[in-house]
């Protein structure tokens, strides 16, 4: 994974983003997103340490995790705006995003919820001889559930070969991490016995370092290993607070997170013609996945129930 | 007369109460900004101590508000979307809605669950849009579904001054219901009382929450044709003001429910059922209501097809009107 | 022939399906020394890997079963106590059940939760005597409830095969069942449909589980005063056998039911809704079911005012029999 | 509180188990219990430290805490019978043993539920002004159920007045602990930043010691403490065990148990006069108290559903 690689990852997410963002305005996409804009760089770290079949389970800001997993953005595009040829079929939505086929477990819209998921399937494909290694992202919030704190103690009483990825953007949605997370982040995984370590989240070649080695120890059959990223999230929690007004931070304190802009930072990493020729590439990516997805059908109505049942002789 | 929204209505009650009993305070996620609106200006007005943020914890803080209500308080709890309830499920049924029985009558539980914004809400998909007040229905927890602002008010009062859980949703789709109110007539609605939202005489539908809209436009267009539909609201889910409804079906004697929960074993059933014990009526009842074990699809026209609306009651009704010549 | 215990056709089936699909293994906890017996005898054929003792963790245990499916194994939760299911509801309810729809059929979860020992267990109160089966049935999750040895057997093994999470309840009360068997006829027995338990023609009474044996005896004591009763049995709660339970109602225009759960928005209310809806009955239908919001009492006696019982069936069957000619 | 009031303590219990079990034995104990035997010297060596007005949530082995808070043998013999006259009029049974007015907020028959409530309970207190401590005991295994962990959380982020006492017996039911914990028990705790000690819980007078000194610091505003106290379980972990057997622990590790019983740890520390002084006044409480349960009447099934709502006239 080069530099390129990382600064094409950074700048997807961030476009997509950018543009989904003014989807949700003109309407097109309907009932908003939560906007992984400032977080770009654990995805795209994270998600180059891994082979196309480790797997990840993502969240309700979910999409960075799923591009940098290697979804097609037609596909995501099209599933956001609830249409027939989305990742989901438009079942989904921006919340539940999913790729079997790459890996990608699906995002959940519960926080903590995903954690044991991902530890039951990496455990799962251990038992069947796989080196595979799964990835569960969540943030700082997360940290406040108790069953995720479960599952810590599960994947490290058998070793599993996971990841926890904690983004801690600051906020779970308007509380800070101080009025919500007693003792630190890490100290609470390293409880469990799991070795943690807080990393900067805005450097995708720091979080690829980091994971990388955590991936490697898991395959290696040493168990879980807990990433603190420190990140911020430079948009709304979610669209819906581009209309209702919450006060929670600072102008300040947003500055100073985008004196951190990761697509900044590894952009800078690269001479300005490449970054050029990635931009244009990613810009015109963008336009073929938004132009596909627009013009894909809406899923008929009739089709409602679909796959509610996976075994559905039964039902009558 | 002022207008007063639903979710107003729900906000001016919860500080009406905070304000005459300084037993009662508010916990949840998010609620010292109101990012619901649900505790706009309690923060401000009550203090940290009475408006109280939390983490993302909900089994531990459901659980808090149960020990603080067993010394005494009267805690009220947002949820921020409707499956955190499930989440919560053991906490309030077989935590605090046991304490009573199980200690012999030793102690009350006066906690007040809201969830503002219940049912679909446009585009959040499968786990954000359920609607599960017939599971505590089912368990025994009481609780309401208001259908009106004035109705929010004074069920959101009567549920904090209940000595017992209470459950209280705030379906989405009335949240922005509005309605001209003289405030000084703002009052309690007792629990497990009913209104009829609309007279009638050839058919009773029993409505809830949101639906109550659906149910009115549908009496409005079958008016148009000569059919006089009668709207009863149980407002209450448990206890169910059955009395209530046996009067109103007594004159129409057909009866429909339009329910937002899914069809098994949901409210509808509960009111099919009592009616099927119960009543004398010329035509089998029906009930329109989300389908069996039902997901809601995120894309919009999808989602809406498994929610029961006005197109299907309309059907409903016009079946039970039908049918029945052989009873 | 031999004799087979309820609880002894549960461990086999889980045993012959270990055997003959190495996707299959359990969870739970006190597993490994079989505190239940479910499980006895599988650790030392199965070993650790398939046979996973847990620590009391349910909701990350619940979740990591939904993982281990999603990777395509197929784990057997067991639970030891039915409140735990109120503790692991979300993680059933919007968790396993919902990620095949919201993911486009991408993907399948075939976890089964087993509880051996549903219901009232003598002398363990309140929060150790649940039976939430209409609580899964209201959410739309497959969910059984055996009566017999062989059910036991057949339904389990359909569950373990089955494509989706199903939930299947092991009465207290039907544990210690025996019956004659000839294990060659063992064969899985599939979800949704139900049997005639006792075939009669005055009146159909539908039970479920442990109340199987209620209702046989109650229709023996009836068949001393020339009364025929039709005892039907659907063994799944959802999806409800309607069809079977139609052609048994066909022929005897009366109708029954005797349900463990509580009375509100249970699985009676569901089967007299679909009566209400459907059948053409001679009298009103009854229910004989816990109270509403009941709590078990620890006391025996109370315990057992609050269940469900062969005194009440018997004035139920009694009463649609002499009621309905009105009708 | 004196050498002799805890011995006292620790005898009650003990004997108190001893004929519950013969009653369970009899069939006048209906459903069995989860015994203490083995573990006296944590109830009493905490609840000496409490005032009566502080208060306690239990589990269900929870006869010993209550008897140490205070509690009327015979009401407790009461209610385990399913008698009128029982704590809770014979509708709790073991498992939910309450007194409010002894500041027993009862025993909770989910593992790991009660420590929020505890919590709840004493936030409550001291925002009304009082100086109450409220004392949550669960066992090792509650260690891994998230929702005590979320309420450490809670407790430790309001600094509230909470002592958390994990009676670490070494099992959970038949899972040792090694097998279900993984890091350690204090860690846990102390990862939610509150102070945590491990103790011998054989010794009342030791744990009587650290108890004083949390409840103390709690009094003062500080916040929580967790003292992990080590014991044995000497008998069964439910009286079915006397009749199921499974096999999970060796003769040796059970008589290493016995051989620090804490009425002999205790006991020992009295003059022998004294020792069989407590031991006759024991004795004949618990006759006495055994007659009151036996004579006392059960209640009428045709009230079987009082006390379900505390607001009935609602019901309809
Ligand atoms: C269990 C649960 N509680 C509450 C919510 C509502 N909610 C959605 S996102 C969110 C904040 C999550 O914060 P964090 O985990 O820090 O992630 P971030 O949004 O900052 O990426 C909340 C409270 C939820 N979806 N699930
Ligand atoms: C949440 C929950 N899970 C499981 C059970 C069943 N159960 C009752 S006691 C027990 C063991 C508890 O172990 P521990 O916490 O160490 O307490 P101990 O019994 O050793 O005193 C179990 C598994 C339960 N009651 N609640
Ligand atoms: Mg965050
Ligand atoms: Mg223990």
């Amino acid at each position: 994974m080069t530099s390129v690689d990382l600064y094409r990852t950074v700048r997807l997410i961030r476009r997509f983003e950018e543009r989904a963002i003014e989807f949700v305005r003109s309407g097109e996409i309907v009932g908003g997103i939560h906007p992984y804009i400032g977080e770009e760089a654990v995805a795209a770290g994270v998600c180059a340490a891994l082979r196309p079949d480790d797997l990840i389970t993502s969240t309700h800001r979910g999409h960075g995790h799923v591009l940098a997993k290697g979804v097609n953005p037609a596909r995501m595009f099209a599933e956001l705006m609830g249409r027939e040829s989305g990742l989901n079929k438009g079942r989904g939505g921006s919340m539940h995003a999913a790729d079997f086929g790459l890996g990608i477990l699906g995002a959940n819209a519960i926080v903590g919820a995903a954690g044991s998921i991902a530890t039951g399937a990496a455990w799962a494909h251990r038992r069947r001889g796989r080196d595979v290694v799964a990835v569960s992202f969540f943030g700082d919030g997360a940290m406040n559930e108790g069953m995720l704190l479960e599952a810590f103690n599960l994947a490290a009483l058998w070793r599993v070969p996971v990841l926890f990825v904690c983004e801690n953007n600051g906020y779970a949605t308007t509380m800070p991490v101080a009025g919500a997370v007693a003792g630190s982040i890490t100290g609470r995984a390293k409880a469990f016995g799991i070795p943690a370590f807080t990393i900067d989240g805005q450097d995708p070649e720091k979080v690829l370092a980091a994971t990388t080695a955590a991936a490697e120890r898991a395959r290696a059959g040493k168990g879980p290993t807990f990433l603190e990223c420190l990140t911020h999230r430079l948009d709304a929690h979610h669209t819906f607070e581009h209309r209702a007004r919450l006060s929670y931070r600072s102008a300040e304190e947003l500055s100073a997170g985008w004196s951190r802009d990761p697509v900044e930072i590894q952009g800078a990493r690269l001479a300005a013609a490449d970054r050029a020729a990635v931009d244009a590439e990613v810009e015109a990516l963008l336009d073929a996945a938004a132009g596909i997805a627009l013009g894909s059908a809406h899923p008929d109505p009739a089709a409602a129930l679909e796959y509610l049942y996976a075994s559905p002789e039964v039902m009558r | 007369m002022p207008k007063l929204s639903y979710l107003k209505a729900l906000n001016r009650a919860l500080g009406d109460e905070m304000a005459a009993d300084p037993d009662v305070f508010v916990l949840g996620e998010d609620i010292r900004v109101a990012a619901s609106n649900l505790t706009a200006g309690l923060f401000d007005r009550f203090g940290a101590d009475r408006v109280l943020d939390t983490p993302l914890s909900e089994q531990a803080f459901t659980n808090f508000a149960t020990g603080a209500a067993l010394a005494g308080l009267r805690p009220v709890i947002e949820f921020q979307i409707p499956s955190l309830l499930f989440l919560v499920f053991e906490q309030i049924a077989n935590q605090a809605h046991k304490f009573s029985l199980m200690t012999g009558g030793q102690c009350k539980v006066p906690v007040t669950y809201v969830v503002p914004g219940s049912g679909s809400r446009t585009g959040w998909a499968g786990q954000h849009s359920d609607h599960p007040y017939s599971l505590f229905a089912h368990v025994g927890v009481k609780t309401v579904v208001p259908a009106t602002p004035a109705d929010a008010y004074g069920l959101l009062l009567s549920a904090i001054r209940d000595d017992d859980p209470v459950v209280v949703f705030a379906p989405s789709g009335a949240l922005g219901v509005r309605e001209d109110v003289d405030f000084s007539t703002l009052a309690p609605v007792p629990l497990g009382v009913g209104r009829i939202a609309r007279s009638g005489s050839d058919v009773t539908v029993v409505a809830l929450g949101h639906l109550i809209q659906d149910a009115l436009a549908v009496a409005d267009e079958l008016a148009g044709e000569g059919v006089s539909v009668e709207v009863f609201d149980p407002r209450t889910v448990y206890p169910l003001d059955v009395e209530g409804l046996a009067a109103s079906v007594a004159r129409t004697r057909r009866l429909v429910v339009i329910d937002d929960s899914n069809r098994s074993s949901g409210f509808g059933a509960e009111v099919l059922a009592v009616a099927a014990e119960r009543f004398d009526l010329a035509a089998p009842p029906r009930r329109v209501t989300r389908p069996d074990g039902a997901v809601l699809p995120f894309a919009l026209a999808l989602d809406r097809a498994v929610q029961p609306g006005r197109d299907q009651l309309l059907a409903a009704v016009r079946g039970v009107l039908t049918s029945g010549g052989d009873r």
